[in-house]
């Protein structure tokens, strides 16, 4: 137990010697892995920001309900019921003809198109938001809400919801395609650092095999470093995402005004930041053992 | 404590470096390997220290088959030797210090007694005052007795040196030999390779044995008192 | 002259052997090289394809001009005259008020509420895309129109353009961020590449200075093999930026389906593919250069 | 040819490696630079190659003041020696035949002429036969002999050879010997540095310049015939 705790900082406080001796060479490697793992990094974060909003987007309705025109109010108020009793329905908003009208105004952006309408050819609505969002559930309440008196039309805005999926999917396949690009590059990266490491140390390896170190011996301080690379690595990343991040969200604040919304990108937590350090820091142990064994023993029995 | 049974050596792609050679050295021993220039004689010492195995044939240390030895325990075979390789094999990223430490801390020996230890192999060779000095800086000579300093410091049972004396002036051959014969006298196996055969009269009143290759054969296997 | 060919076909053949004895080793550092540089490709080519589609969607209609409503039709036929002949306006569509109620339909996707309408409320309208796009030029532009005969009002789509030429300027802004950055990674993955051959031929570069080489005779076989690297990981970005784009426009395919639109993402053309192949060509070359540089001479006076 | 005049080397972080060393080599004399291990003949021939200079003192080759030389004519003054390093510095990635032919690869020889050429000089050595082995695969006295191979491949006008028999017996060593003193015989200027004072008898007959050095001072320049 002590000569195991021994060994492991003896190979330690070599790796970090080096280190010191190295420092530029090791930051300047220490920030390429950083960079490499701040993309996809920051693509997660954005990503997972977006389908937030999504999410909301999605949510926000999908069935809308059309009362006949000239309905009485009593009508509304019967409807209303209903729906608050029904379990299906999870909210919902009611819309008085009047008020459609003004915001067909806003939406056609121009006041005075409307304004000689005589009549208001538009009929109050209920925009309903359903508690289950697949198909099935969304069929049997439509069904439902048809069977009530006084109603025109039911609309379930499947279009909508068929986009925005398809949207998200194409995000999340963009994603999958660049993080194992990046992973495949970021392993390349540590790889080939280790690797140049075990030549400049290629002399030490074979003479420490010739006088009798165990492979292990040999192999401890090619993992710490490795492992080192990584977790370096992943706090530039984190850094780097930090950085990006509040940068974006300063150009999406201005923008985000003019759309009257209020969006903006989530800066990782302190969870999804140790998940991507502790992820860099296995990446850069995995990459080292293998660095390892394939320089290590080509040429000795 | 060291068996040779009929060893061929024969490397990929080359003729034979040893041809059918058969000998036994014993514990405490000081044995002399000679022979002309690629005569077989470090290729010997490397088949005697496990580095090599035997194309056929077979060499025992200790009365252990080496040919036979899982990888996993040939580290702790070689731990036995001091080795003194015939191109130093120095390490050039560190100071002779540290370069002998090395022996020392892969058998996990750290701390101020490996420090006694290392300062006193320096000592031996005279290298004391060169400590703190990069392998690189020191002279042919120096680089010689640094390999022979970090090959006696884990104070091994068996001693084995290829052409130790090289670059070395009478002076200092003279006292790296008086070096070897004082670890034989304390029991220790000592096996040295050298083209100038026996040439050192400091060694006549010591018992050795004397192994002559020619050409990868044993000719002749002689004791000299 | 002749000298001057062979000792550059001697460095050629040099690195050339040396590639072809460490195949595989070159693949997989040109294969890094390759996804590195992939990623700015295709960010590159994603967004100029965007931007094309902006400046489609951008100069679409930016002037919209309603009519009085209860117009006699000649009113429209003098407007159209002279919009015709103002050399500012580069092309005009008319809409009839009826065409546009039924576009509202659309818009609104409900067959059923407009069709009650009495009367259409709509205006007939010129949308006019004005040849030049700065605020001076549609200003004035603005002011020739509100001065014919029998307009109600004349409306610039202001709004429009500010937000899109935001969402563009957001996506050059994160562009410039991940290209800079990648380009970072880039020239560390080739230079440590180089550095690391460096480091297997550090006994080869101290003998031949010893033995008389000049400092050119041994840079030139590293410049060989940096331009090298970077042209076959060009290639490989290449190649990557092909692959990705192709899968992702097969699912932008069923997207814009769905959108009634048609667009998808340009392939790079032979003219951005050999840009990106020089380029990587010259970074690997310049990582090259400096990587030798730093470590050719430092212990040797 | 190659004058000394009162030249110290101190080695940064080192005591003085050569005090005040005064001496001159004229073309075609055959010399020997001796002295105990450390003594500074290493120093004394890497000052002579150019490539060391001096820390005080100055070095002239052909009349030129090697610390006055612009880097960029360095390689080519280098190029008029043929160098042994006691190390030997051989490359260890590429075949005898590919070690001996860079020094003329640098001087821009190459195709049938620069064959003809590498497969006298590995002859001479007799390594012939080995002609396609990594350097690896040599023994410790082969791979001595392919340093010299390399060293007289490109025709030097001045050959320096630090230890070059160390590692040889004394057949070999004759042999080389006698390699050398056939190029000191058609006007090379060779230089050799031994800690084995001319202890080879069959030198007896050619005339030979001795420089002895102690703890870096010249002691004596004597001429032998
Ligand atoms: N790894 C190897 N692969 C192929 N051939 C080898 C290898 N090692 C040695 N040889 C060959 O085996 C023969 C004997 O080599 P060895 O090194 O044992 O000679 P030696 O007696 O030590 O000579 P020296 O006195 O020159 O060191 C030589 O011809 C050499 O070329
Ligand atoms: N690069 C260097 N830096 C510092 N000190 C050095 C350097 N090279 C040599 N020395 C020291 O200078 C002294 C003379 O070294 P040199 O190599 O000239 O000796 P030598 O006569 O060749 O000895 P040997 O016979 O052992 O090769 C030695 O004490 C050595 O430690
Ligand atoms: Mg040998
Ligand atoms: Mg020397």
């Amino acid at each position: 137990m002590k000569s195991w705790l021994t060994q492991h900082s003896q190979a330690l406080k070599l790796v970090l010697s080096r280190f010191k001796a190295n420092l530029l060479n090791t930051l300047f490697i220490c920030l390429a892995i950083g960079v490499t793992l701040a993309l996809p990094s920051i693509m997660y974060t954005v990503l997972s920001s977006l389908s937030g909003l999504a999410n909301n987007v999605k949510s926000e309705s999908q069935i809308s309900v059309f009362l006949s025109a000239d309905q009485a109010v009593d009508t509304a108020t019967a409807i209303k019921a209903a729906l608050e009793k029904n379990a299906e329905v999870k909210s919902f908003k009611f819309v008085a003809k009047e008020d459609a009208l003004k915001q067909l105004e806003t939406a056609t952006a121009n006041n005075n198109v409307l304004s000689s309408l005589e009549q208001n050819p538009l009929p109050d609505a209920f925009f309903i938001t359903p508690k289950n969002l697949d198909a099935a559930s969304i069929e049997s309440l439509k069904n439902d809400l048809a069977k009530l008196e006084g109603i025109e039309e039911v609309v379930v805005d499947g279009a909508w919801i068929k986009r925005l999926n398809y949207l998200i999917l194409i995000g999340q396949k963009a994603m999958v395609i660049i993080t194992s690009l990046l992973g495949f590059a970021l392993v390349a990266v540590i790889g080939n650092t280790i690797r140049m490491q075990i030549l400049t140390q290629q002399a030490e390896i074979e003479v420490s095999q010739l006088i009798g170190a165990t492979k292990s011996f040999i192999r401890r301080p090619f993992l710490y470093l490795g492992a080192l690379y990584g977790l370096i690595g992943g706090l530039f990343a984190l850094f780097i995402t930090y950085a990006v991040i509040s940068v974006f969200n300063q150009s999406l604040n201005t923008l985000s005004r003019e759309y009257q919304t209020d969006f903006s990108i989530n800066l990782p937590d302190i969870t999804s930041g140790s998940v991507v350090c502790l992820l860099s820091l296995v990446v850069g142990l995995v990459s080292a053992y293998f660095a390892v064994s394939k320089s290590l023993f080509k040429n000795i029995n | 404590m060291i068996t040779f049974d009929n060893v061929t050596k024969r490397y990929p792609g080359s003729h034979e470096a040893l041809t059918n050679v058969s000998f036994t050295i014993n514990q405490g021993e000081l044995v002399y390997v000679t022979g002309h220039s690629g005569a077989g004689k470090s290729t010997l010492l490397k088949l005697m220290a496990a580095i090599e195995r035997p194309t056929t044939g077979t060499v025992l240390i200790n009365n252990q088959n080496v040919s036979k030895l899982k990888s996993g325990t040939l580290p702790y075979v070689r731990r036995k030797f001091g080795l003194v390789f015939q191109d130093h094999k120095l390490l050039y990223d560190r100071n002779c210090y540290h370069n002998v430490a090395l022996p020392l801390s892969i058998n996990g020996i750290t701390g101020q007694d490996a420090g006694k230890r290392i300062r006193a192999a320096l000592d031996k060779v005279r290298l004391l005052d060169k400590e703190k000095a990069m392998p690189i800086t020191l002279s042919g000579g120096e680089q010689q007795r640094l390999a022979i300093a970090r090959a006696v410091v884990s104070r091994p049972s068996i001693l084995i040196a290829d052409e130790p004396t090289g670059n070395l002036d009478k002076v200092y051959a003279a006292d790296i030999l008086q070096l070897f014969n004082a670890f034989q006298q304390v029991g220790v196996t000592v096996i040295i390779a050298t083209h100038d055969a026996l040439g050192n009269s400091q060694n006549e009143h010591v018992s050795s044995k004397i192994l002559h290759l020619n050409q990868g054969r044993l000719v002749k296997a002689e004791v000299a008192v």
